[in-house]
């Protein structure tokens, strides 16, 4: 059977060809990628690197359920989700998901609605290294 | 019985290990569970937010928590 | 001066880690790229090919101005809009665009803009060609 | 005046060439001009719009076309 759904959870560099010839085909029009980024400031502050670590059999499964509801609300082909974990610099890529349809608006609000759904439910954690220390994101008011 | 729970992010510091393995009364309820965990650790009250998750999946907080069963402490996401 | 703006209308095959790598930066989060794909079918009838072509010098000032305005209208960093012209198969590439921000939703919102729009104003016309004939798209009712 | 008159995409086969020399009556608006184009090939009227370009940028109808302009006929685009 087909696969419609591409996973990854990894330590090493993600592929943005990788994930958008995932999802392509010859029956779609459109593919939407969106590619996370480290920026270099959080809130005016000067960021070093970003820290990332997962709960990593549940992370998968929760990417998963997102990729697969998102392919059930949208008029989705095919959905990839690929994460990267451990010490990544400035400019590196954190994650990236990409979204195939027949016509584009589906694939620009499958693409969002998995970006937005990852960042609440998927057990994945960030602390932010400063100069002058280490903070995990969004922990504490 | 006995379960085991993992604290990530920034739960692993404020229950001070990654790893501990536990002693809970049978009929433990996800809500219970997390009343015992926040008078043992004070420093959990300050989180944002936390979730339980109990054998790779999130538990309500009338679920009942069984034998051997892997408890995650899940301290507000910030994948992407 | 740094450029926040790269337009391309060629022959050759596009590439998106051109595009996508053209529009990031130290101060961005968030990419998002848009990738139209040949389709295999339009209104239930196979397709064979496109074959594209264009006004090429207005076509690639029409498309500096979507690159610019879509800058102007959302907190953008940079755009990249990139077409292909001559004949494609089905599963070819015919357009990228990429555009970069702080925040994710802009780059969303400045890449559905600029799909959008070049599609009604950049004068490229496309004839999609059938096993029985060949239609130039949209031309008449 | 002498005017040059380029079309594109479905409007090449209506017209019969891509590339035309024509001379207007100086004064001609891109109005008056798209109204003696369509009498000369009345083919043009099924097109689900016509828009004209003067020197690379969309015109008005009732902008002024100048000698040596180019002009081109822009059908219905469909790029992308």
């Amino acid at each position: 059977m087909e696969q419609h759904i591409n996973i990854k959870l990894t330590q090493t560099v993600l592929s943005l060809e990788a994930c958008s010839a995932f999802v392509s085909a010859d029956n779609v029009g459109g593919i939407v990628n969106f590619v996370g980024t480290v920026r270099n400031q959080t809130k005016g502050k000067k960021v070093l690197k970003l820290d990332f670590e997962a709960y990593e059999p549940m992370a998968v499964s929760e990417m998963a359920k997102i990729a697969q509801q998102a392919i059930e609300k949208y008029e989705v082909h095919k959905m990839a989700i690929h994460h990267r974990i451990g010490m990544l610099e400035v400019g590196e890529i954190p994650v990236i998901i990409a979204a195939s349809s027949a016509h584009r608006k589906a694939a620009f609000e499958a693409c969002q609605y998995a970006i937005d759904t990852l960042k609440e439910t998927v057990p994945i954690w960030k602390r932010e290294v400063f100069e002058d220390g280490e903070v995990w994101v969004s922990a504490t008011p | 019985m006995k379960v085991k729970l993992l604290s990530f992010g920034i739960t692993k510091e404020m229950v001070g290990s990654f790893e501990k393995n536990l002693e809970l009364p049978s009929g433990t309820t996800v809500e219970g569970f997390l009343e015992i965990l926040k008078s043992e650790y004070p420093a959990l009250k300050k989180l944002t937010s936390l979730r339980i998750a109990v054998n790779e999946e999130y538990a309500e907080g009338n679920h009942e928590i069984m034998e051997r069963d892997e408890i995650v402490l899940v301290p507000p996401v910030s994948g992407g």
